[in-house]
Parts: C-alpha cells; structure tokens; sequence
C-alpha cells in the first residue's frame, strides 16, 4: 500500500446492484482490489460479480470486515449511504457519484469528520495504487507501478497525465482523484501530507483548476510541511469569471480562484508549475529515478 | 440556477424578510402605474449580470412620467450580452444605513458561512480585495444553525449600529433559513437597508439555487424556465448535455471537465477561441456525440469542432467507432479534428485515416489543426 | 399540553401524515350526518385518557343510525374522572397491518427517541412490559435528525412488512418533523394502518406539548383553551401556579417541588389523602400564600391545609409574617398547619404562636397534626 | 475543593444584570465565591455588585479568565447561553433557569458534550462545596463543612437535608443539585463517580425522586465502581402515575419510573434506602465519622 488504498483494503460497494455499480465492481475485482461485499438495500443476501450483496453496510461489516466503502449510489441518496458507512465503522470512505447536493455534502462531512472517517470525493475517480487496489473508475491498463504520486481535481484530464507517465516509462504510488465539487472530503493538502509520510513516493504530481483557493491552501502547506519535490499543473487557464465548466467547484467568483493567483502561490511557495502537461511529465521524469 | 431579483426577493418575503413595496413590470407604461401607487420609486432592470447601477440600470423617478420614461431607456438595452425585458418598480426607502448581509458555501471550511459588512450597497467583491476587515464572517455548523450568540458576535464584529441589532440579527436568521431550505449556493442582500424608522428591509437581492439539488424543490422550478437565457444553453440542459456557450468560433467537445476545460486551454494558447465547452462524460456511444455535434452546432459562428476524447475503461477503437457512426448520421460542414489518447488510442486514430475526420495525437497538435482549418 | 386525538391528527395532517377521513361532532345527530358521507365508520371519544377501546369508547358502526346510537352512548359519560363531550367520526378503514410509532424523549441519552413496533394497536406499555425486544428504537442525533439508514435499521429491526417499509419510513420522518418543530414531548400514533392498498395512516394519534416551549408556538395556543379540564386547575394555570388536583382532602402548599412532594408523600404515609400539589416556589411572600390558599380552597373537599415551608435564602421569620400577613387576608374556615425549617425557623414558628396557624416542627408532626384536625 | 466547585471556581454570571442574576451574584460574593465577571449582552462595560460585566462570554473568559459560568437568562434564552459558554472555554456552566424547553436542552447538551464541557442543571439549584464556593441559589447558612456528598434532584428537599445534617453535627463536602427537568447534563452517575474519587467525601446521600431512570442506573453504577458507603432517599412515593408534580422530570409514565423499582433497584445494589429524611440522615450519622 503506498496510501489509501491497497493490499490491506477490504472493500464494500454502495450501490452494488446499478448498473455503475456492477459494472465497475467487475472492472475491480478484475484488478485485484479485494471487493468482500456489496450493499443495497433490499437486495440483502444477493450476489453481484460473486461478491454477496447485504441489506446495510451494518450488516456488510459484521459479516465481512470491510474497512472501505465506494458509493456508487444516485445523488439524492449518496450523502446518506456515506453517513451510513461512517457509522458502520468503515474508515476510508470513496464517493463516486456526481451532482449530490452541496448542503448535502456538508451535512456528511460534519457526520464523517466527527468519527474520524475519511472522505475522498464526491465526484471524484477514486483512488488507486497499481499493483494493489483500484478502488474508483479510473483505466487501469493505463497504470505502470511507480513512485509518483498523483494527485488531481479532475477525473480524465488525470489519466491523460498517468497515460503520458507511463509513455514516459514513469510510474505512480497511488493516484487519488479528489474531485471536482466545491465541497469534498480529502483536500490537496490532505493528500500531500499523506505522500510526504509515505515511503514509496519519492515526487508527486498535482493537478489543479481554477476555483476555490485549495490550490493556494495547499501552496503554502508544501513550502511548510513537504520535503519531497512537488510540481503542479493548473487547468481552467482559460475559462471566463462567472461560468461554471462542468465541475461545480470550477468556477471564478470574483478575485477568488483566478488561475493567476495559483500559478503564483505556487510559484512563491518554489513549486514549478506546468504549462502543459506534456511538459508537466517531462519535469518529472527529470526529478524522479526510475526504479 | 440564479434567480432574478424580483424572484430572490419572492422567497425571502416567504422567510419574512422584508422587502420594499414593488412589482415586475415588462411595459414602461406599467412603470407609471406602479408608481402611481407607490410615490417615488426606484426602476430596476431585471438581469442576471452585476453592476447595474454603474452602468445606470437602477434609476430614481420622482414621478410617475419619469419611472416610465427609465423603464423605457432600460427595457430592450443589452448589458453584458442579456437582453433585459423587464424592471422592478419599488418604493424608494428612507435610507438610515446601508449594510451587506450573504450566506453562501465556504470551501475551505466545508460549511456554509454568513458574511456581513457595514459596507453595503457598493461592489462587495471590491471591499473584499481592499478592505477584507471590514467583512466579519461566522462558519455556521449544520449541527446546530447560526446560534444566537454567534449573530450577535457577528454584528459586534462587523460593528453595526447597536440600535440595528436586533432586527439584522433576526434577517440573518431568516436568511439562513431560506439559504438551507431551498439549497442555495448564495443568498445576498446588498444593500440591506435600515431606515430611519429602524425597520430592516432587503432593498437589492441576489439568490443562486445548487442545480444538483434542484430535484428536491419543485417549488423553484417555476423560476428555472425563467432563468436560462441563452438558447442554445437551455436546449443543452433539456437534453442533460452540460454546455456552456462562449464567444469563440472553435466548438470543443470531449469527455471529462477537466479534460474540456483542458482542451479549451489548449486552442487558447495556441491562438484560437473556444466557441463553447461541452463535456460528454464517460464513454463515447455514438448517439452522445451525434447529440453533442448537433448542440455545438446551433451555434453559427462555429467553423470548426475539436473533438477530445479519452479512451479509459472504453476502449479507443471503440470510441473511434461511436464517434465515425454519429458524425455519418449527420450532414456536418464544418471540419473536425479527433484527438484521442488512453488505451488503445492509437488503434482509434487509425480507424479515422480516410474519413472526413482529421486524426490528431495531442492536445497541442489537435489545437493547431483545428484552428488552421477554420480559418482556411 | 395534552392534545385530543382530532387535534394531534390536525398537527399530522399538517406534516403530511394521512389520516383516515373524519369529522368532530358534538351532538349525536351529527355524527349520523358525517357516516351518511364516509359510509362505515368508528366513533371515538374524544377525552384525555388511555384505554378507550377497553372501556367501549371506540365503536364501530355500520349505518348513520347506529352511529349516532353510538355517539349517544357516549357523549356526556365520565371516563377516569373526564366527561366526554365529544366524538370524532371516522371512516372505517381496510387493515392489513397494525403497527405502533412514536417519537418521545428518552432521558438516559439525553436525545429523542424513534420507537416503532409491529405489535401496534395494543397497549404499548404491556408490550414494553411483556416483550420490550418488540419495540425496536432509534435515538436520534439532533445534529442531523434521523438519517434514511438509521430509519431502514428501525423498519428491519421491528420486522415490519417490507413492502410498507417505504411508506413507513415516509410517516417516521414526518413524525419526527412534527415532533420537533411543535417541540412534542409524545407523538404517538397507535396504530400506524396499512391498508390493503399499502397506504400507511395514523388510525390514533396522541400528541403531547412541552410546556416551556409553548411561548413560541402561538399556533397551538387554541389547542391549550380546550386541552385543560379541571376547572381549578386551569384556574391555577392562568394565575401561574403549579397546582396538580388529586382526590384527597388535606390541602398541601409548599415551597420548591421536592419539598412538596415529599410532603405528600408524609401525609399519604401517616393515613392522610392529599387534596393537592401546590407549589409557591422560593421565597413566601404574602400575595403568593394568598393566592395559593384561595386555589386550594377552591376545592370543596379540603378540610385542612398543610403549609411547609423551607425558610432559605429568605429567613424563616420573614416567611412567618408573610403567611400570617395572607391568611389574616382570607376568610378561612379550615385548620392550617404550618411546619417550618431551615435558617430562622424557630424564630418563625414562635411568631405563629397565638394565632389560628398550627405550628409543627417536623414533616411528621405537621401531618399529624394537619390530619387530626381535619378529622375533628 | 471537594468537587466541581471550589477555590479554583473563578465564576462568569450569564444574566448578571437581571433580577435573579444581580440577587445571587451578591449572595455568592457575600459567601466568598470568587465572581470575576458578568454577562449580558448590550450591558458591557457597566458593573453589578462591583462585578464588570461583559457583552460577551468570550469577551469575559478573555478579560477575566472565568472557567466556570452560572446561568440565570430567561428560558426562551439560557440554551443559547450554555452554548455560549461552552464556546468560549468555560469547563463547567451551571443552569439556574428552569423551564428551558426540553428540545433546546437536548441541542445545548449536544454542544457541550462534543465539546467535553460539563453541564449541570437546568432547573437546578447549583453546587456548592462548603467554605470554599457557593455556585447556586442554595441557603448558606444552612451548610457545615464536612464529608459527606449529597446529590439530588430536587432543591428546596436537598436543604432539608442539608439542615438536618447540620442539626445533627455532620457536614457536607460538596452538594450537588443535578436538577428536576426530563434531561439534565450531569447525572447521578457523573456526580458518583466525582465523590468516589474525592478524597474528602467519605459517604454520599443520594436523594432521588420518581420519574426517569436515573437511579436505577445509580445504583447499577454504585454496585460496579462505588466503594464508599451510599445511602439513599426517594421522594414522590405517594405521587400517582401521569401526574406531573412540578419537576418536569418527576412523572411517572407507565411502568417507568415508579418508586417501587427505585427502591428495590437501591436495595439489590447494597444500598440502603430511607423511608424519610430523619432517619437517611439517622443513618449517615452512624456510617460517618464526624472530623
């Protein structure tokens, strides 16, 4: 396990039974990740890809110590399926589906963050450490094991950047996609602090966007707290003030979340920033000792 | 979703804030009749663009000849790329003191949070660049709402006539109420008025709706006919394609937000203007595209499409597929360059030698084809 | 507060719970009028008190004739020492499930409590007696309410029906809605119907307010003229007294509720019934003991007083002349004991030597005393 | 110090400027509390019995560095005031106000409790450690120094007791009146397991009523984990089922709360039970050393 997610996860999936949910529980296990359980309820003592099907994550837990959920349930239902896993006793939960209310998201994270739950996402790939566990939607064929640890608000424009690694003949610790929502559970700066501790990550790769300031937040966090290099790319450059592409949290309001003042923050902070990503992997290839 | 003032002030008056005397008028001839009633008024043009005063959208009329000689210089002007078909009429307020009052979502926090300033009535973002001490913020705990101590610790801070207090502590409230009932990303009153009198009125509104929670509030969606003003915008939500319309002639489509937003990046480095972002999402069956080409193509200005796409859990070649069967189905006469990367990526473009589609193997070189077409 | 069935229903209505068509009458004609319209229907007393089924309270009738032979029987009987003065006619309703819900407070988590059973319409407290694992529960969080899993866990728990189970969880939080926006101590409905069609209503309904939080519901104050009964009582309550009736004929006053009840519990334990709980809280002055004994003469069957009073903060001596002051006041026909302790008590006491007041130094020999005189 | 209340108190009064607020803050002083501040809001700046008083408990803590506050804000106001305190690092609040509705109590609690912020009350008539702070509305006159621990739930019964103790030459350590509404923040159990580790308190007298289960937990707790002599009292035995007899709490629903169970809960735990107040104090005489 480099973090996260690994040889150690024993996961259940929410929403097993959707169409997202089977097909990707598939695409899963096919990877290796150890899928013990899946939950939807009323659908209590079914199996899905082999994997039995439990009425509540309660009852999951009990019957299969799984230790991580992934949500794959509809948006109006996704914020209680995660308070559901928290009180549960799983302590690593990976929200995958879009457009769940923002009060909503809120109201989840003062459940999880009080019982010291984590969340990544929602609307967010998941996370993955190759080799290990693919707990998320990502392609997996695109992976190469490495010691590069990637770390993205955004879902494709990630496997555009791990597709180009592994071109390059570079590799990745985990990759965690935190999503694109103005609310999510794991930060850039959660993830950094995470890297910085784990010994199998030796530079990591951020790729940020405009809107929110969690790339300035997480700025000022590596000049203080990381020792390992950083190098970051920030995507949106081009988007105007006031309209929202696609990710909720992409959006500039304002003076906040302006490409500008991250480019800077980055800067400031001895962090290269990246005009393309081609150039963004040619950086790392030039910091990182291929194993 | 953002709601126009009239309708903003509609839901706070149903949280029992107070607002001016007022109605919504489309004709300039109803803006004397109102303001028979109501004396001096104020004539507010309804448009979803901020900064109306300074560009004279919200005019004073002594009479009621000249509330309708605004209403007629207002309605039908253009201002920042709305057309504005209506005004507010209000009673004109004795004003005491302006304030400005706002709950919306704060990120870092991961809660909603209240701001208040003495400063209202004048451009919020302005004072917050220049003065950020004199906005006082107070992150709200959904546990427990906005809690008494916390309101008066917020006016303390935000250093309001004491006098005011106890009426500002009581919109506050309401105004947290109606931002958490009807799922708001953002509920402002700029100014909120205090009058001579000490009655606590919202003299200007602006209220925005989380669209993910719209699902859950039938109540508003009355207002979301009203609020989509661009046509091609409105024809895209109907159909669930998240588009957004821009000013360029480059239409861009891909899969992903980050991967459009990236790919819009690309054609403006390189010299080109984005016409729109249209993201696909997941996959790439052929009737997606076929519906993503016809969105970006009601835009007539287009004179190119980049097509950007991912081939991840679906396979490239795969992609290429879809992406050959719906440009066939359609009569399009505007060129197009497929970029495609991720597994299998390579097969995909080969699929496309031959075709009308014009094969390209990164993001940079997919951008200078595209722009050196449209421009041919 | 405690409401009627008709009223608690109105509460339910309010937040979407349904409830079987029906209409409050007083005269037993009407109720004939109402089953002309819903056909087979129950006619029920209207009275603050459990057990009606029992007692025959709750009757079916199969024709408006028989329905109002029903009401007729009924109205202006006494039940537990209510007259019944009204019946609400329903229409009969098609059972295929009778299950029990409520949401009250639970004391030991200091939070409320969800409590749903499938061994609804039955006395809860024998079940709770008999098989307490019958009644799954579900204390709530009140930072986040009651949670959807939280709520499923409750259904599957009690084992209801699976397919009510969405139709329940709907009803659960509507309860819980009601419960907490009315600030409920008990909101009750026993039984939950299911009918064949699978739709779910509250066939009874008991609701309960909290007193303290009356002031900010003026919405039920309508319900608090009609909810009170005993006449001195609600005499007490207008004035401010806690004043509980009970069948006894020693009137108690005291000062501080526990010292009140304990005095009930010495006179109860040396042979004596007590008449009354009245407590005049702390400090004695004159206008208070006043009040307090025109209160509890109201009560024809009192033939003696015990005052018991706790010289504290305010000294024992002042307490004296503050009761002497009141009673010399009235027109007393009674014996009045009067035991004293605490700071300056026997300063006190000696005050009261000469005069019509009986001085006693212990709980004990004042109700002794109180009893034998009021036996003479 | 025995417990809660002592030498260390260093006392903010919520409400100071009020009738009650102003009357007990003199008593308090009068007693040698040590009162640091006031609070009202909008009153900040002016004095109450030579106390300054603050528009604020932050304000207070930070002025006068009060750890401990008592309540006296009307009802519609004091769940409010808890909070506040709670917010502003104060450790213990004591809630004089009675007749806060329960739901607000239940929130209040919420807060505190998350907060490890001790609350006792409402509706209660404070603690008291004699000779060393009166935080309360009790009678001082009435209090001797001792050992003896007494805890109850009702105010103006637990001054009897006090003053019979006193007649018979005993004294108390601390007294503790945990209140008579439904939900309370300290319970029986919480103040047990104080005097059970108080080196000063050599027995404790327990006076409950009916109502609750608050001491059949009491007494579950005492046979368990308390080793020092406990004696008990319960008040209400002649009060019949569903009548509320003032204490909100002192209601007897059902088979809950009869003081039948009471007793034979105190009884099965070792702990004997008065019939009255004479002769509980008859018996602490005889298990109690008088220094």
């Amino acid at each position: 396990m480099a973090i996260f997610v690994g040889k150690e996860t024993r996961l259940v999936v929410q929403g097993i039974t959707g169409r997202e949910g089977a097909f990707h529980t598939q695409q899963m296990k096919a990877y290796g990740t150890n899928v013990v359980a899946g939950m939807t309820p009323g659908r209590g003592g079914t199996e899905v890809e082999g994997v039995p099907v439990f009425d509540s994550v309660a009852a999951a837990v009990a019957a299969t110590g799984a230790n991580t959920s992934i949500i794959f349930v509809p948006a109006p239902f996704a914020a209680d399926s995660i308070m559901e896993a928290a009180a549960a006793g799983i302590r690593l939960v990976i929200a995958i589906t879009e457009g769940i209310p923002t009060l909503d998201v809120v109201k989840a994270l003062r459940y999880t963050g009080e019982r010291g739950v984590r969340v990544i996402g929602p609307n967010c790939p998941g996370a993955m450490t190759p080799g290990e566990a693919k707990v998320g939607i990502m392609p997996a064929d695109i992976f190469r094991r490495g010691n590069i640890g990637v770390v993205s608000r955004s879902g494709t424009l990630t496997y555009e950047v791990v597709n180009l690694l592994s071109e390059a003949g570079l590799g990745v610790s985990t990759c965690v996609g935190v999503g694109g929502d103005p609310v999510i559970g794991t930060t850039f700066v959660d993830v950094l602090a995470a890297f910085q501790t784990d010994p199998q990550t030796e530079a990591v790769l951020l790729i940020g966007e405009i809107g929110g300031t969690d790339e300035e937040t997480a700025a000022a966090y590596i000049q203080a707290q990381v020792t390992k290099p950083v190098l970051a790319f920030i995507s949106g450059r081009s988007a105007p003030p006031g309209k929202r592409m696609g990710h909720a949290g992409a959006i500039i309001s304002g003076s906040m979340g302006t490409p500008q003042a991250k480019v800077a923050a980055f800067q400031a902070a001895g962090v290269p920033v990246a005009d393309t990503l081609d150039q963004l992997v040619q950086m790392a290839g030039e910091r990182v000792r291929v194993k | 979703m953002k709601l126009y003032e009239f309708q903003a002030k509609e839901i706070f008056q149903r949280y029992g804030i107070a607002v001016p005397a007022g109605r919504m008028v489309a004709r300039a001839a109803d803006a004397a009749y109102v303001a028979e009633e109501l004396g001096r008024v104020v004539v507010k043009a309804q448009v979803h663009a901020g900064g109306r005063g300074k560009a004279g959208l919200i005019k004073l009329a002594e009479s009621p000849e000249q509330a309708q000689s605004r209403a007629e210089a207002i309605i039908g002007q253009t201002f920042k790329g709305y057309v504005i078909h209506r005004v507010l009429v209000e009673a004109a307020l004795d004003i005491a003191a302006e304030y400005y009052l706002a709950a919306t979502i704060d990120r870092a926090s991961k809660r909603a949070v209240l701001m208040l300033s003495a400063m209202g009535g004048i451009d919020i973002e302005e004072v917050a660049a220049r003065s950020p001490e004199k906005i006082a913020r107070q992150v709200v705990d959904p546990a427990y709402g906005p809690l008494d101590f916390e309101i008066r610790a917020l006016i303390a801070q935000a250093g309001l006539d004491p006098a005011a207090a106890r009426g500002v502590a009581d919109v506050v409230k309401k105004l947290y109420r109606a931002f958490l009932e009807c799922d708001a990303a953002l509920a402002e009153i700029n100014p909120l008025v205090v009058t001579s009198q000490k009655t606590v009125l919202a003299a200007d509104a602006k209220f925005e709706v989380d669209d993910n929670a719209l699902f859950r509030h039938p109540e508003l969606l009355g207002y979301k006919e009203e609020a989509e003003e661009d046509p091609i915008e409105a024809e895209a939500h109907r159909r669930g394609v998240p588009y957004v319309h821009l000013d360029g002639d480059i239409g861009i489509i891909g899969n992903g937000a980050g991967l459009v937003m990236n790919t819009l990046d690309m054609v403006t480095r390189q010299g080109g203007r984005p016409a729109n972002f249209l993201d696909i999402g997941g996959g790439a069956r052929a009737d997606l595209v076929r519906q993503a080409l016809e969105i970006v193509l009601m835009d007539k200005k287009v004179k190119g499409i980049l097509l950007n796409v991912f081939g991840g859990i679906t396979r490239g070649d795969e992609v290429a597929k879809g992406i050959l069967e719906a440009v066939r189905s359609l009569d399009v006469r505007v060129p197009i360059v497929v970029r495609m990367a991720g597994t299998r990526a390579s097969e995909g473009l080969r699929l496309l030698e031959g075709t009308p589609l014009v094969p390209a193997a990164s993001p940079e070189e997919a951008a200078r084809k595209i722009i050196g077409l449209a421009r041919a």
